[in-house]
């Protein structure tokens, strides 16, 4: 991977403690789902990001709220950061009705229009297509607004993912297509599923520039992204960034991930992005242990809120069944 | 005020009126640019309104209903056409699965008022993929309107109406038809509502219920039955979901003897449900079981005489209505 | 000679001794490899057979039913496996009209002896993606088998046939079914004829039609209409395309009044063809109408409380047999 | 494009005068049936491929009966060259009982696994994935076979294009993806259905060779093929030649194809694969004014016949429209 100029882009220490708030916010989100899944209190599958969090932070941060994203499986994250509250967020996942879909599922298939949030179906790769159209409308209407979709390395080898992206480059549209190559799609590693190394190689048969990214490096993230969004905005059209990553846990917390060798995970965990920023931040002394403590308290506040909330929250009406269906 | 056009003028001057009423319309799809479509329907069309708003796409069924579906959530009406309706199995999870529950999944906040065209049906020379029926797929997934329009009239009605519609909707146009069918259309902003029939001809023996190609034949076979003392009603669906329930059980009630007559295949075309929604809650009004004059459960073979060998016409619906009628 | 299996594990044995049988068999699909398939069906497989016989694929649903149908010409028989039956919609195109079609367009002369394995049906909380029951797509669809077990017996004889059978099947596995289903299973050999179903209860009442998960609840209204001197013959059709005929027939003429139960939405459900071939076929014999208790026309929700809302269950069965019973 | 050594794979002048025959032939079948749709003799769509010849007989010339190839709907010649009979051809063009298909289809929908020809349906890639279960098949009996498969540029940007060549990829399978280059998809040109020059650049998406190669030259076209095909058999995976041709006529034999400038096609005539290599072969001295007689008679003989022969065979038996859905 070619290094990647890291302050192209300022960030003030302000931004800098922000996007360190953040990378700990969904950490911590994520990981007091996976316990809650060990107390039998949710009953779906729960499909954690931790481990990636620098990619959801790194694409998310400064996005305006008319740019819109297209999360995929892993990044409740993005949800979070593009400002939809953690109560609303642990209600979907309880399937209540206080939930983006009124308790109709519990996974992350379901947005919010007025803050930019697209949520896809199951279908790996379906929301590449839907990102294209998202795309298209900002291009007719000729504004600079800008288009992130999600997608892991295991969907990149879908149809759809092949058909948007050609559609995305050869209307030139603004849509920033995010690969969270996390080495496995399920049990599948990279090497079964694909015989090249780098996803974003696959730029190329599409017209535009694909890179290759420290995906736990969120700055490397962030500057990447801001490029890439410049380009977007002065009409330059997509590209295609491939951040390398890991997760940590299971596909599904229900997943032991006997597939993977203990050496590996030990040494992705060594790479910890939230570890490496914390220690850049304080070697940078914009971040102290006061701060730390501070934060951690105010995310565990919030979660733990969020928890009440969601537990209390009323289970949807069973009339809601069968209801919003059609419009007429 | 009426006109007369054909079927095909019909639709597309339905699109032409809607994208200058309204400029969150657009089409998309193969060759509906400078080339005016396989068939011609947006013939002018990038002319009048460059090609911004009526573009061609590379050929990626899939991505061409997806890319309608992400541009009505910002408020968009696109109009994806499929080349031939056969094609649409190429774009089915989208439609099916993003499209469909789209609504539903959000809460009820979240529309997708797309609508994709698909020119379907055989009588045409078309083989096995360029003559397919595709609509019970459609009609069978909750979340979806389905529409398929026999005259001009209400091609350009139910095209406007779906355009308008906050539900995506498939819209099946009849190739048989687009030239074919020929006859007077409303000036202006005439809608046709989707989820009302049409009774085409009133009878008190027996009731058809049909629609798309199949309404020519079923009335030229009521004619006939005329001529031997049986009134058959003909009931045109136009909307094949939500189907008109209330028409079709108002004339069942009427005649108490009912055929179904469709192009698509026999085995789970929208006859079976038909059929069995009017046993469920209308059965004794019945007196003789409803009988089905479909394709029967096979492809749709290229050479003239295999098709003419599938394809309902109106000396088997005469027949069938014979029987029924005899019953 | 009959061992305990559950469900699941039927399906296993079924493949494993395909296997060792017939070296042209082998399974393909995602996560069916070392890890043993996103439910364990597969488990233990690649040790035995080894990785080029239980092949492990990218996420490429069309490719995989593709990559089956190609090897099927050349006299293989592959079982492709789709990790949630959901997912068939993105392999849409590759089975109704590539290996649906396969045998009609070559004149006779060519088989595609594929199998689709694809866990299906609600009850396990899955939501709108990992809940549907999408048989009545390919039912409709002339060129394809439709079979949906709903015992280990049953799990193990239906796949064994499908393995061996010259045309495209599309096997409905329950997951509901997958460990709660256990029962005897043959040893060796046997196999449950395609087309052929099974009485699973007798009875001169009424007959019920079901099949896959909703048979359990079905009986157990049986049991609950018995107790009020109702005795209600249920049928698992077992093959759903082509569904048995002559069985259904024959019990409608005993006792001439019929209820269908499936899981699958209503409109166009497979029971709606069924009601309307025994009205066509059998209107005679019926002293009431046809009802069917279905999931309603909606999509899935996750939420227990949702779904719970919407899956037929013992209670509306027993209801609806009552009604039934008392007209 | 890269200059292609000419004469790696080593031809007689009995071989040159075979390839010659068969790019006569083909244009010769191509154009009867443009004649007969003229006379209105045809009901069906008709797709020639004339221009396109030197694809087809390059690519197919001296594979083994065992090799299967999947052509397209421009492909009749590849029927042909694998050994279908001219009155066979005919007899399927007319929808007669004594086509492929028993009259069910005029078109190249059907196929002969005798000959190892699959027939596709009309869905636009959907070859492709059947493509590689062929390849599969040859792999898993460790024979050294090999599939080549058919696509326009307008077909590659279909879902099934990718999922099949990163299936093949992954795979290792042996399997050569032949992109038919012709400028057009129906009216779409090649700038407007992609935002690259040459469709051979996927390939590298799939960790395999892509080359684009002069598709109107037959010896170009031949020496490509046969380096892929021995990389194939001796299991180095697949390769995607792409050949950049042009085809004379419409889409179909009813499209005018105004959406060309007349230009655009005196170019491309002035590059007629047939003219080039007579000339060549002629300055060659392989080719003698009374040989081309003798072959254009006997060309002509031939279609002569099959015309007849297809004009008089019966239709179908009406019977056949519900038969052979199913095997039992
Ligand atoms: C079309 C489709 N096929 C299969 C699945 C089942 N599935 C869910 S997640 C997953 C693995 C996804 O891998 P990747 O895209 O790399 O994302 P990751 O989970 O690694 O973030 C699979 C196979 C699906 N959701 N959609
Ligand atoms: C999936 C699909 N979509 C649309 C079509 C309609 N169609 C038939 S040929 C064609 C153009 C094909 O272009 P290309 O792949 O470049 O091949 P060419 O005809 O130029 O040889 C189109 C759009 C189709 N057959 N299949
Ligand atoms: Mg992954
Ligand atoms: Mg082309």
């Amino acid at each position: 991977m070619p290094p990647i100029k890291r302050t192209k882009f300022k960030l003030s220490p302000e931004q800098l403690l922000e996007m360190y708030y953040w990378l700990k916010h969904i950490r911590a989100f994520d990981e007091r789902l996976s316990a809650l899944v060990k107390q039998g209190r949710v009953r779906s599958g729960v499909y954690t990001g931790i481990g990636q969090e620098a990619i959801i932070v790194g694409t998310c941060y400064g996005l305006r709220r008319e740019d819109y994203i297209c999360p995929l499986h892993r990044d409740l994250g993005a949800f979070l950061m593009k400002g939809v509250s953690s109560r609303t967020m642990m209600a979907q996942m309880l399937a209540k009705s206080a939930g983006l879909s009124k308790g109709r599922d519990s996974a992350l298939h379901s947005g919010v229009p007025e803050l930019g949030i697209f949520g896809n179906t199951s279908m790996l790769g379906a929301n590449l297509p839907v990102a294209v159209g998202l795309a298209l409308s900002y291009k007719i209407e000729k504004v600079d607004h800008v288009v992130v979709a999600y997608f892991g390395e295991g969907a990149s080898n879908v149809g759809d993912f092949h058909e948007a992206l050609n559609m995305a480059g050869v209307m030139k549209l603004p849509v920033l297509f995010i690969c969270e190559n996390n080495q496995y799609a399920y049990s599948v590693p990279l090497e079964k599923s694909m015989a090249i190394d780098d996803v974003a190689d696959r730029a190329r048969g599409y017209g535009f520039d694909g890179v290759a990214i420290n995906g736990n490096d969120v700055l490397a993230v962030y500057q990447s992204t801001q490029g890439a969004l410049a380009r977007a905005r002065a009409g330059d059209g997509p590209t295609l960034i491939e951040c390398k990553t890991y997760r940590w846990h299971g596909h599904s917390e229900h997943d032991k991930a006997f597939y993977r060798t203990q050496e590996e995970v030990a040494m992705w965990r060594s790479r910890d992005p939230i570890t490496t920023f914390t220690t850049y931040l304080t070697g940078m002394n914009v971040l102290t242990d006061e701060h730390i403590q501070e934060v951690d308290a105010r995310i565990t506040a919030d979660i733990d809120d969020a928890i009440a909330f969601a537990m209390d929250a009323p289970d949807p009406d069973p009339a809601d069944a069968v209801t919003d269906l059609l419009a007429t | 005020m009426a006109k007369e056009l054909t079927y095909l003028e019909a639709i597309r001057e339905a699109m032409v009126e809607e994208m200058r009423r309204d400029p969150k319309v657009f089409v998309l799809g193969e060759d509906v640019g400078p080339y005016g479509g396989a068939f011609g329907v947006t013939a002018g069309m990038a002319e009048e309104f460059g090609e911004a708003r009526v573009i061609d796409t590379p050929i990626s069924e899939s991505a061409i209903v997806g890319t309608a579906i992400g541009a009505s959530l910002r408020g968009y009406r696109p109009i994806a056409e499929m080349q031939f309706a056969d094609f649409i199995s190429c774009g089915f999870d989208q439609i099916v699965n993003q499209a469909a529950t789209m609504r539903y999944r959000h809460g009820g906040r979240v529309s997708v008022p797309i609508v994709v065209r698909a020119p379907s049906g055989g009588n045409v020379g078309g083989g096995l993929y360029h003559s397919q029926n595709p609509e019970a797929w459609f009609i069978h997934r909750p979340g979806l309107k389905v529409v398929a329009p026999s005259t001009a009239w209400d091609a350009k009605g139910l095209l406007k109406a779906a355009i308008r519609d906050d539900d995506p909707v498939i819209y099946f146009e009849h190739k048989y038809l687009y030239r074919r069918a020929k006859g007077p259309v409303p000036d202006g902003d005439e809608i046709v509502e989707i989820g009302k029939a049409a009774t085409r001809r009133e009878g008190t023996d027996a009731t058809v219920l049909t629609y798309g190609a199949m309404v020519l034949p079923a009335l030229d076979a009521a004619e006939r039955l005329s001529a031997e003392g049986v009134e058959v009603e003909v009931i045109d669906l136009r909307t094949l979901m939500p189907y008109d329930k209330a028409a079709i059980f108002a004339s069942i009630e009427k005649t108490s003897r009912c055929l179904i007559v469709h192009e698509d295949v026999k085995t789970l075309g929208l006859g079976a449900e038909l059929s069995a929604v009017i046993v469920e809650e209308r059965f004794e009004h019945l007196d003789a079981p409803i009988r089905r004059v479909t394709y029967p459960d096979t492809h749709c073979p290229f050479s003239h005489v295999l098709e003419a060998a599938n394809l309902p016409n109106a000396d088997r619906i005469t027949e069938a209505l014979r029987q029924l009628a005899a019953y």
